[in-house]
């Protein structure tokens, strides 16, 4: 199964099974929007549960917060993650505070969903990866899956979840991983064991990371795309590293981390989002205090530029396989 | 074309300041009874004029007339009278409780009480308001316990927020009343949300929402009115032109448009406009629009004419941006001074008996403070505990709030 | 009140989907000429209608008809059509460069072509434009070089954005054509702002916003209606209603107006609906806007009724929610024939010429993309430095920047 | 001087000097904003360049946009920080991006001050500090003052800056220097040597991070409020710490704080924003990075609680000299 149908697949047992899961965006109904991914939701569950709305992104996250407030489940799609900012205000001051707020009189259980990366030359407003924006947030949970399998598990714990959940989707893995070598063909989830995905009902827990890539001289943490290029760029170097995937940025899996970083005593911390101020800032933050003892050398951070996202340049903007393979090499000379 | 001239800034600026005389000639005030009433499944179309003239059931000498008139018994009036004295006192002395220290912020509704009062009565059981700060009616007029909201108010070891939000920003999910937010404009596509969501559900709630004359500029009231629009939400929007915004008068949001209900004939949405210091028009006119949601007719705008007679919060002083006499100028009166003229020229209430109900109301409203003082006040007795500072952020407290707890001793 | 119904979501539709036949009966089409021209400086309220109707000029026989017609000279016609045919010539060029692989993405106006085209010679030298991506008509018309278009589409070595930006987010100040956003919207209200900005300086420019259909539920067109509204703002406010966005039809975002134009009414701005696809019509009421900004009369908004003949992007494909044959049905013809007609029944153009001038831009198009080939296209040839990608976030490059630079190793 | 009269003669300077300048918001105009920052301007320099506006963030910020691609330099005010998100898009899509995007043709030299931080009892909507979701932006610049000299000179030469520049106002500070101790009565700035404010024209350069005392045992990184709390915390512990007041958080002077820490060993940051993905992530990211080898203790960070900002809880959510003053100790027992 592609990332897209795992995706599609996670909405229908959502809906399916419960009547008050409805899911709605920009082009989101009849077309099953932009990237395919609630095709024929529409016609399966009617254009009451599943609707096109005007473009305005403050317009469908208020919307659902009212509807999630009267008691439905709403799966709104933003249809790039570069598009949410329009909706920033009633993420962060209304779903994020609302449980908190009015001491769960009214709570917010609504799932934003939104294709996030870059890879796909969509320039600076179809490639951005703006998940430290909401980790910084209380309230909200930061969700990105790495494949298929994850995808629909995890994106039916979020639709399940009493709590607004940001679920960001890397669009460049939605029809294969992508490990930053572009060059090279794609290949296929079919051919990846992350794309068998188990039919029916299953989650995958929100707050739980997973080991991707057991190995003992150094840790990896990374999430979404990065995950596969961390383990090409393991493979590529020779370096014994073992590659955390996060899965959940909110609440995070520090117990797992830290397991991993004591034994390893090196850390480097990936992401497609800008260096500065970025989710990976805050790993080094938890990851220095928490191992501090054990550690043998700096935390190294292989990110995106402090640049918007460019056009041409976006194979020297992306942090491939031979940048996180240089900072490898750095941390075990460290 | 000749040469063009030099362009200029317009800044649209009251007719008075503070030293000026108060000066309301510019607000056209129809004799009441005077507007028609069309039935609820009118096409907008039809109606614009509803949208430049103001809705008046109370005229001059106290008589209900016109088409609006006629929705409520004298018991209900009555009732009406008695709700917005109850507000009246319950702000006087909840200002009086700020002064003293014993809150750190209140926000009255001074002149503007017939609104929300008046329109919580055309609403049913289930149904959902989504207000902003200033309709504290919407609870006095349900029947929500003023000791709950001066536990609020006071942030005590009762107060139902847990002491977690400002004072006056109640959320009573059972009275039909949204969390209320300090960001303006939010609620106002929450409440389209909601009521779609009764629709989605085919269940029959409507909802109502709430926003300022200034907040009407938020890019959230646009967001209401495509959404409303668009899936014919049942929905009633009001807005409360209370003439002001802090110190800013309403022509800065209004800029060239005749009325803030004009807004919503760009959007097919019909749109009234009715005298908010009237308690009668104001509670026809909200049946009238909470009918056409709940048969499924759409959503309506209601433009409330009306005068924040007081500072906008306890932290304003109004003295410095407009005549401080003005109030007394404006136009369409004081909605108790009207209901109560009304009710006496009705031959159910007198004087006396108003004076007797106030000092009724204000033994009420000061029994419920010494019950909610009795838990404590902002910087003395009983007060939420810091546990619950770290509590309600999830459903379940994730690992780092736990340790952040922990860390903090609590 | 009787026990209510169940409420149902009411979810608009389009009148076809594809397999069924296109239907336009929906749109209603005044003859030519019949809708009357007003002075520029007319009371908004006394103009209402014209956002309801559709003004054209030039009717079926190719005659150019009504109070609108007469704002251009044969020799402006011409240009007109030339400037169309170009636009027209350069969009297929490019959609064939992107399907060879030398951009990653294109956008063409395909049916649209009149309005850009024609509203830019409403402007002056100094006006500013705050286009969207389907406005390449703005720049085709003002001379811009086709060869710096291509270079930015190509993001070769002279692409004067270093490639930075998506193909077709243009930017050139001195064409008069502000630098394109992905978001949108954001540009509506940024529009206002510029021309608030020429009114502060006691100058004489003007600017221009554009919109789409679907953008107009965009919050930003509502911060701009509201801000242009209130200081009376010197700026043309463009909505393009071309039917579609991306595969969502009008209906959404317009829900139940009667149209986008009559957005405007809420807020006093004279709004008028135009034929989109009649180049005279469009120019005639861009002139009369742009005038009202220049004499200081403030904001007007302004609809063009037109159909998006082409996919959205090259990413689209409408097969999948729309009749192919819809554009074929479009009642307002072709905004290039139109005009062609039209010229030919003044007898200043003739089928050969047409022919001819084709032709003549063909080569003209084919020798600007050779040229821009030889700095490369996006997977061959010159490339902008990946030094550039690191320049121009601030105007000097911070510390932080200059290390990663360094570590890029550039 | 007050800090609300230093920035206020600030704008003064600046509008006097550049008629380009030009200054507005809600309640800004006539009333001279609520917290009189811009009062006088309307009488002095008129309606045209100094006037309310209409309650919609986005648009403040969005007529600036194209006032500032005019050649105006607008310095606009969101009245409390919590209320800039509906104007986030413009900032961060547009703003932060102009220039880049159009390779100078355009770009938007504003400022947009807003007053940030709590300690006013003002609950969740009048306390925030959302500087991380700023400096987390490539383009934008993002300065916080701790006193009246530095408000005047800072802001001046973010005016001046011909980059948007975010200038946050710690509301606490407007009045007098508070250094967390609630119950203690305010001393003015009248009393404080940084209430001192020059004259005219004078700026304090962007980038630019300045020692507030001097100490070898451990680096404070400090900025707004904070600075004072810090150095009340070290005065109560009698810890030699040396508290760095950054000022300007991005550029962010490097060169100080790694001075400082590679002197000292050990470091601790603090702001009142929540801890997790706050602007403390990146310091703490960068000091282990830079000093790792100099470092003898982890690196400290106390921060406001990842909790919305509670109103009866304040003093409690605070991260006041006592806090800091345990953090300093444990960074010294590390
Ligand atoms: C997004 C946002 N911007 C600004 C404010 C600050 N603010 C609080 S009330 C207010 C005035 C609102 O005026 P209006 O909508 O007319 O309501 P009224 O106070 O008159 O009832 C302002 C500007 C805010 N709370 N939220
Ligand atoms: C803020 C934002 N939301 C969504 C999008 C994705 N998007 C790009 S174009 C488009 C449709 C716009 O339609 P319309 O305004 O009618 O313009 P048209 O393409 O028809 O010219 C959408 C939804 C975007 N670019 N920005
Ligand atoms: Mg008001
Ligand atoms: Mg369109």
């Amino acid at each position: 199964m592609t990332m897209i149908e795992a995706i599609r697949d996670a909405m229908t047992v959502a809906m399916t099974r419960d009547a008050n899961v409805v899911v709605f965006g920009e082009d989101v109904g009849y077309f099953g929007g932009v990237f395919r991914c609630t095709q024929g939701l529409q016609q399966k569950f009617g254009a009451a549960r599943c609707f096109d709305t005007p473009i305005n992104e403050s317009g469908i996250v208020g919307t659902a917060i009212g509807m999630a407030a009267y008691g439905l489940r709403p799966c709104v799609e933003i249809q790039f993650a570069d598009y949410v900012y329009p909706a920033y205000d009633q993420i962060v001051s209304e779903a994020a505070r609302l449980r908190y707020r009015s001491n769960g009189d009214f709570t917010a259980p609504l799932t934003i969903r939104m294709p996030t990366g870059g890879g796909i030359f969509g320039g600076q407003t179809h490639s951005q990866s703006p998940e430290a924006l909401f980790t910084h947030v209380a309230g909200l949970k930061t969700v990105v899956p790495s494949n298929p399998h994850d995808a629909k598990g995890l994106l039916i714990a979020a639709i399940e979840d009493d709590d607004p959940v940001i679920f960001l989707e890397p669009k460049r893995l939605y029809n294969g991983p992508f490990d930053g070598h572009h060059d090279r063909p794609v290949t296929p989830w079919s051919k990846h064991a992350l794309g068998e995905v188990p039919e029916g009902h299953f989650t995958v827990p929100l707050g739980r990371a997973v080991v991707r890539r057991p190995g003992a001289a150094v840790t990896v943490l990374a999430y979404g795309t990065m995950v596969h290029v961390a383990i090409a760029a393991a493979e590529a170097t020779g370096v014994d590293a073992e590659v955390i995937d996060l899965r959940t940025l909110l609440p995070l899996d520090l117990e797992t981390i830290q397991a991993s970083v004591a034994r390893t005593g090196r850390c480097i911390v990936v992401h497609e989002a800008t260096l500065t101020s970025g989710f990976g800032a805050e790993l080094v933050a938890l990851v220095q205090e928490a191992c501090f003892y054990s550690l043998e050398a700096p935390i190294g951070r292989v990110a995106g530029w402090d640049t918007p996202y460019p056009h041409a340049q976006e194979w020297d903007y992306f942090p491939g396989p031979k940048r996180v393979g240089e900072a490898l090499l750095e941390a075990m000379a460290g | 074309m000749s040469e063009p001239k030099p362009l200029s800034l317009h800044v649209p600026q009251p007719a008075v300041r503070p030293g000026d005389k108060p000066d309301f000639s510019g607000v056209h005030i129809p004799r009441a009874g005077t507007v028609p009433r069309p039935p609820v499944d009118v096409a907008p179309e039809e109606i614009r004029d509803l949208a430049y003239t103001i809705i008046r059931v109370l005229n001059r000498d106290g008589e209900a007339v016109g088409p609006w008139a006629g929705t409520l018994s004298d018991a209900d009036a009555l009732q009406g009278l008695r709700d917005m004295m109850k507000v009246r006192v319950f702000d006087a002395r909840m200002l009086m409780a700020q002064r003293q220290g014993k809150t750190s912020f209140y926000m009255q509704c001074l002149g503007e009480e017939a609104i929300a009062c008046a329109f919580q009565k055309a609403l049913s059981p289930g149904d959902m308001n989504f207000p902003t700060y200033r309709q504290q009616g919407l609870l006095v007029a349900g029947g929500y316990p003023l000791v709950e909201m001066m536990n609020q108010i006071f942030s005590n070891d009762a107060d139902p927020l847990h002491g977690r939000q400002l004072p006056v920003m109640y959320s009573a999910r059972s009275h039909g009343f949204f969390s209320i937010s300090g960001n303006l404009g939010t609620q106002y596509v929450q409440a389209v949300g909601w009521a779609m969501a009764s629709a989605i559900k085919g269940d029959t709630k409507i909802a109502a929402g709430w926003i300022g004359d200034g907040s009407t500029a938020e890019s959230d009231f646009h967001a209401a009115l495509v959404f409303a629009s668009t899936y014919k939400a049942p929905v009633v929007l009001n807005i409360v032109n209370n003439q002001w915004a802090i110190s800013t008068f309403q022509g800065i949001a209004r800029g060239g448009a005749g009325t803030f209900a004009a807004r919503g004939h760009g959007f097919g949405i019909p749109a009234l406009r009715v005298d908010g210091n009237d308690y009668l028009a104001v509670h026809a006119v909200a049946r009238w629009a909470a009918e056409r949601a709940r048969r499924n007719l759409g959503p309506t705008l209601v433009e409330y004419v009306t005068y924040r007679v007081a500072a906008h919060s306890t932290s304003d002083d109004p003295s410095a941006y407009r005549p401080k006499a003005e109030s007394d100028a404006w136009p369409l009166g004081d909605p108790v001074e009207r209901l109560k003229n009304y009710l006496i020229g009705r031959g159910v209430w007198s004087e006396d008996r108003h004076a007797q109900y106030n000092a009724e109301v204000e033994a009420e409203v000061l029994a419920a403070q010494r019950e909610a003082e009795r838990h404590g006040t902002l910087h003395s007795g009983g007060k939420p505990s810091v546990r619950d500072m770290f509590e309600g952020v999830y459903r379940e407290m994730p690992p780092h709030l736990v340790r952040q707890r922990r860390q903090a001793g609590v």
